[in-house]
């Protein structure tokens, strides 16, 4: 596939190199912050489960009674592995707190804590390493889908027992990989619910239990099948450290992670994004789970070409982050959309442009390839038509995970016939054109390559704004999505804080050593 | 289960698609027009998700929206298949010992219709769909007249060939074609020839209602998808077996 | 011209296409259920033209044919302009001479949707189908909350800024979502300000049924396609010129 | 466009010697028969008009007359100019000779007959010819279509006035030509309706009324768009001459006019199918018609893979007799279609071999590229998608005339609805794809440089095995869309003559002086 945009490899290492300048700082910034769910999610791996009868996890009641006694900013491992000598079992501990029974401290001679805190967490983190090791074996029991693109489909009733058994005739109908959409108000919980759950808003909420029941539905079809079915939920919001540690428990697959998503459609606070964000790719990184990242997103709000090359920023800035978070390229689902007007003209050639670009900047990553969304209307026989040369643009730039469009996208979450049809329309475009990449020859200083070196250009142009007047500031200003996202506002700052000179992490501490 | 409601994605939402052009112009009374009549058709509550006016004077529309018609599954009536399918050994062997003779099919397109790939796949050695067409059953003599043959035509071969069986296709069917040619058919065939001596008639084509069987005055009619095997086992039915 | 029916190829032939699916498996008796809700929908004659079973115990299916109801355009209810559309310097205009102060707008996107490109398109700048949104005018005093805004967020922040007008959008629909939401809306302003300190409310989003605004409590719907400018002038003409 | 299969220029020089070698003894066929339907339409050249009461033209009643008194084989233009000189009005003639009121002979002093012969069909072809420099004049004040591909559309509705207003809203909304189909029956009707009709059957009847009406208001349309809008009919059937005559006097722009397809679809007698064949293109040469072959109806009864070369051979046997009958490479509109059933592995890379195989063979013929229709059904959100991966082929392999498919296809004939939807299909494509052209390069010795490498290897064996055996012998064996027509069946072969050795036909003694 590469090689077909002529790309300059000086240009491209400079780019990175831009990148790596402008993200730094934000790296600093995770690195010396931490943020109650990151802590909750340490202790969700170190085995506190449950929920009060309001619901409230033990987790967050353990967490807010240790801040509430010493701050966050210890982080919340000391405080807890102290106390814990007394009560022995974790979650009786995180009752007791709740009930106002324990008081916290940091201990001053904190080897004892340090001790058993590691020991916990390696127990946790032994057992994501078991579901990784499981996910190993299954895909070499059952095999991975046969093509490329993979399949990826959305499921979004609102209800996980309608989820599931659409999620396996999905399946059965070809597809690889199956997305639970949350419901709409989760990302902004900080909170994550408990138990089977049926009353989302045009999704289900993502609970460990409704991980788990989908990860065994999906696992009986996988068998059927002869062919491992993934599973994908959202890292995403305010509790992103805890879904992340809930994926590597379930053995989730694939989870959508973007650096910059919460910040810019959830008005999620930054720091908290950023310093949540590192946590959770250093758990997938573990967790052997791919990340998806949210560069589509941002073409919903700004316009696809004038934009085009935030995108490609973004995406170099998600793949800094996700490389210093220790994922590996073969986990970075990099994300990108067919999302330019219709009436543009040479449309199609300009997605060809922009995706082969992706493709090329990122020979080793299984991008992620998403359908058109703003420019469909209810005129869904146009639509299905348009999600048919969506997957045609994917097919002949090598895309690796086709996130399949619906020709109701603007009418209702799918239904089970829009999901047959669309699922038909990748079927067709695949089987008849698949192979039609080898043909697809962009010519020498042709329109594409000019496009698509254009978009580079103002790319490393802005990466260079950035990295002299901090990826902050530009979030700021508007840069991405043209949201305007300033560093102190924003939901969930109050749940950040500077680490403290002892602020000690026994999960980070161990992913770091790894 | 013997009630059901359209599905969208969720039991009993009711949920279904419709689309539609209206001869008025687009405007909001227009989108108002396109709403009455989903609500004439049932649905409620109906979303208009599309309007776009062609030309002057008209207006295509979408509409999504849920019905609240139950549809009850037992008072469905359909044409059932009320014979068994054989194989074309148990046919040969059924005509074999039931005519001591070769059963005759004739064959056509009538009116104007030049469509043949139908009858063709019914009577044709090739067949369709992995099944050989009449022409390969050992006890079956099948003339096949082609396209466009006219009623009176088809009606002399008939009585020459002393067909059992009279089978003819219509796919056209804009301004009902099909149901007039049909027709003519069987008044033709119910003029030249007593009640014992006329042949079972048969009609076939994609849009077709076979339960308009006995309206058009023929004895079967057989819609899209059609195999040899089922006609043939038919026709060990109804002719070699009397019991049409 | 006050009656018409559906037009395909031939002026009063009364066409429409229909889709839906039935969790039935698929078989003659499922295309015949097809046919049943077809015709209860008033479709005669029906052809169904496509059907395929999806998963163990759901058939899609693709309905075309005539239906015999006639609409009334005389009949139709819309919710049509009752205020004339004003240039920006109109709308100006009129608040400087009608209130003698700016007009003060308050917006967001309540409960959990995040779809603010609707609202934002009203209100910001930048506006949509080159109409420059509310914030462009001068006498008007812009605040937009943005998503995911609760309800007595918003009545707080209405409150402050003395909110001549509150705006909300509800892209989000599933489980009448926006309804839910747009109902809790109208119920808290009610309960928390007196009737002659209330602002007005508006609701907007691509799915709303216009004719529902007074079922939900608000003063005004906007749907699909609504620019700038309309909200603009229905503000004048509402609250400036008292006549809501 | 040329050159991107790297086609032999020496082997296609050997199709085109076959060709010739197989079409010759057809051509001496044709040049040594007449058929009724020849010399009525040189009755129409010469003046001729309206019926009988019973809807009978005069010009059948007065070639029955002649045939009756003088048999077929002299022409009627002996008989009937010789009469003349009795009688003074030509179409007074008929209605007499009708009327029993006339005994023809074959005058043995030819001379004056022959005179007044070739004086009426001079003054019957200045008429075309004034057509013909209108629509010139036309052209060049309204203009042509501004892309490539014209963009063709179907009307039907069997009613002339209905047809009238559809036609106009569809070259509204872009339709560069026009195409009314004919009602079922027509082309084996001996003779051709009169007058305005609104009783067709899934087509109107194609009349000389019919087709003024239409192109009078064709030509407003244009002259209100700025753009001279084509319109089409058929010369086909057993009246193809005399449509012929029809086309040129009403200034049609194009006619379906295929050497075979009367035999093939319509079980029309070989021998006539060739000598109308033959007259009828003379004429449209002299009227500057561009003729429409059908090789796309074989592609409906046999398999457009293993038949593809039948195509190709076709083409250039239509080539052979439409070069021969005097018709110049851009009257060529050479047919093919996509009908590979779209579950076939690589389908669309095959159509566009194909389409590239007929595109460089021809390249100085207009092309026209016809949509599925076999396999389409009746899911029509399935049936307009493949109608978009049609249009992209003939995009990408620059067909000239694009006949728009309909999603409804399997269905109904064209509600008012799917045309606007298929038009708008069609600017997507264009506008979005129209140009990727640049960018489709097949691979060398890839997949489809081979397969049109082998397409035309097959063609060049089967014309080969034609010219040893003859065309009529192929005919007969069904080589061509698998319909056997044997050369001594069909209908209207009792229409058919051998030339006498005072043959005389005036049209063709000045079509083929000029
Ligand atoms: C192939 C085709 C042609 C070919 C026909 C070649 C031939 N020798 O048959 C050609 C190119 C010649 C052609 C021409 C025309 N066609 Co045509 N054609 C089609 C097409 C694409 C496919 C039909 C087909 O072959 N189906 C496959 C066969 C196997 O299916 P089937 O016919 O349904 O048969 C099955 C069953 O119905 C049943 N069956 C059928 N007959 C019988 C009989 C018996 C006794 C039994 C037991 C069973 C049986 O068993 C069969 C096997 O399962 C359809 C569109 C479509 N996709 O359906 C249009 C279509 C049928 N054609 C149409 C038209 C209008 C025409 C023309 C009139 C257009 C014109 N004015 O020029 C011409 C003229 C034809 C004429 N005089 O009749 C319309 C008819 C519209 C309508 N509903 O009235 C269609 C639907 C296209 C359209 N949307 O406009 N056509
Ligand atoms: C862009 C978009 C997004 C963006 C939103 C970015 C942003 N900042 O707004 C992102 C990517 C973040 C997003 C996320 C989601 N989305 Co979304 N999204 C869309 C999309 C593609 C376009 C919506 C849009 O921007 N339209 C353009 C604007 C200008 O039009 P409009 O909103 O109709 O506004 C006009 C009028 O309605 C009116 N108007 C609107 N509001 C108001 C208010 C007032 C006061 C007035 C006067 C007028 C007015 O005026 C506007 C201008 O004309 C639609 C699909 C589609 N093509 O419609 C799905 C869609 C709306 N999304 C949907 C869903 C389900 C989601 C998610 C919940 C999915 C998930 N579970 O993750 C998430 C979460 C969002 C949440 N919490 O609400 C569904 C909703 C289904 C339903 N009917 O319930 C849709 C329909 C897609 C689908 N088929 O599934 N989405
Ligand atoms: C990276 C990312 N996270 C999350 C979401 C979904 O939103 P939420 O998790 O806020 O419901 C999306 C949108 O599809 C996304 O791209
Ligand atoms: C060359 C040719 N002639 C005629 C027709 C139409 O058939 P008829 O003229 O017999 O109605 C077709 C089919 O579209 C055709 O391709």
């Amino acid at each position: 596939m590469a090689g077909k945009l002529d790309l300059d490899p000086r240009v491209v290492r400079k780019a990175r190199r831009l990148a790596a300048r402008a993200g730094q700082p934000v790296v600093d910034l995770a690195r010396s912050h931490t943020t109650v769910s990151v802590e909750r999610a340490v202790l969700r791996l170190a085995g506190v489960r449950g929920a009060d009868p309001d619901g409230i996890p033990w987790v967050n009641r353990l967490v807010d009674a240790v801040v509430a006694d010493v701050g966050l900013e210890h982080g919340v491992s000391l405080p807890v592995f102290d106390a814990l000598r007394d009560y022995g079992d974790i979650t009786v501990l995180a009752q007791k707190a709740a009930a106002g029974a324990v008081r916290f401290r940091v201990p001053s001679s904190s080897h004892a804590a340090r001790r058993t805190a590691v020991k916990f967490a390696r127990v946790g983190l032994a057992r994501v390493d078991r579901r990784r090791a499981e996910r190993d074996r299954l895909i070499k029991r059952w095999g991975d889908p046969s093509q490329r693109p993979w399949i990826y489909l959305i499921v979004a009733t609102g209800d996980i027992h309608e989820d599931i058994p659409q999620a396996q005739a999905a399946a059965r109908a070809g597809a690889d990989v199956i997305a639970v959409i949350r419901s709409t108000g989760q990302s902004l919980l900080d909170y994550v619910p408990e138990g089977a759950t049926r009353e989302g808003f045009a999704g289900t909420y993502a609970t460990q239990e409704n991980f788990r029941l989908m990860r065994a539905a999906l696992d009986e079809t996988s068998k059927e099948l002869g062919r491992y079915v993934r599973l994908t939920n959202y890292a995403s919001g305010l509790c992103m450290p805890e879904m992340a540690v809930m994926a590597g428990l379930e053995r989730l697959d694939m989870m959508l992670n973007d650096s910059m998503y919460g910040i810019l459609f959830r008005d999620i606070n930054p720091i908290r994004t950023f310093v949540d964000q590192r946590f959770s790719r250093q758990v997938h990184a573990r967790a052997g789970i791919i990340i998806n990242t949210g560069e589509d997103n941002y073409l919903t709000t700004a316009d696809p070409v004038e934009a085009a090359h935030t995108v490609t920023v973004s995406q170099l800035l998600n793949e800094f982050f996700a490389h210093e978070a220790g994922l590996a390229d073969p986990q970075l689902g990099i994300g990108h959309a067919f999302e330019i007007n219709p009436d543009v003209p040479e449309s199609f050639r300009l997605e060809l442009a922009h995706a082969l670009l992706a493709r090329e900047l990122f020979p080793d990553a299984p991008l992620k390839w998403m359908p058109p969304t703003k420019h469909m209307t209810g005129d869904v026989f146009r639509g299905n038509l348009l999600d048919g040369f969506f997957n045609l643009a994917g097919a002949m730039t090598g895309q690796s995970i086709l996130l399949v469009g619906m020709m109701t996208e603007a009418v209702v979450t799918p239904w089970l016939s829009d999901r047959d049809i669309a699922l038909q329309n990748v079927r067709y475009v695949l089987g008849a054109a698949g192979n039609l990449h080898e043909d697809f020859v962009p010519a020498r200083g042709g329109f594409i390559q000019r496009r698509a070196h254009q978009v580079l250009g103002e790319a490393i142009d802005l990466l260079d704004r950035i990295a002299d007047d901090t990826l902050l500031n530009a979030i700021a200003d508007g840069t991405f999505g043209i949201m305007r996202r300033p560093a102190d506002r924003g939901k969930g700052l109050d749940g950040v804080a500077a680490h403290a000179g002892d602020y000690f992490n026994p999960v980070t501490e161990l992913l770091e050593a790894s | 289960m013997t009630i059901v409601r359209p599905y969208g994605d969720t039991t009993g939402d009711g949920m279904v698609q419709l689309s539609f052009t209206l001869p008025i112009p687009y405007d909001k009374r227009a989108e108002g027009a396109a709403l009455q009549l989903a609500a004439k058709m049932g649905m409620d509550p109906a979303m208009l998700v599309h309007s776009r006016q062609m030309g002057d004077g008209f207006t295509f529309f979408v509409v999504y929206g849920r019905v609240r018609h139950l549809v009850d599954t037992e008072q469905v009536q359909v044409v059932e298949r009320d014979f068994p399918l054989l194989s074309a050994k148990e046919v040969n062997a059924a005509i074999k010992r039931g005519l001591r003779r070769r059963l005759s099919v004739v064959g056509a397109c009538i009116g104007t219709d030049a469509h043949t790939v139908g009858i063709d796949a019914i009577l044709n050695l090739k067949g369709i769909a992995g099944e050989k067409g009449l022409e390969s059953y050992r006890e079956m003599a099948v003339l096949n007249m082609g396209s466009q043959v006219s009623v009176p035509e088809l009606v002399e071969a008939a009585r020459e060939a002393r067909a059992d069986a009279v089978l003819v296709s219509q796919v056209v069917t804009q301004r009902d074609a099909h149901l007039h040619n049909t027709r003519a058919l069987s008044a033709a065939f119910r003029e030249a020839l007593p009640a014992g001596r006329r042949p079972l008639l048969i009609a076939g084509g994609p849009r077709f209602d076979e339960l308009m069987a006995g309206e058009l005055g023929v004895d079967r009619i057989f819609g899209r998808g059609t195999t040899p095997r089922e006609v043939a086992s038919y026709l060990v039915h109804a002719v070699v077996e009397g019991t049409r």
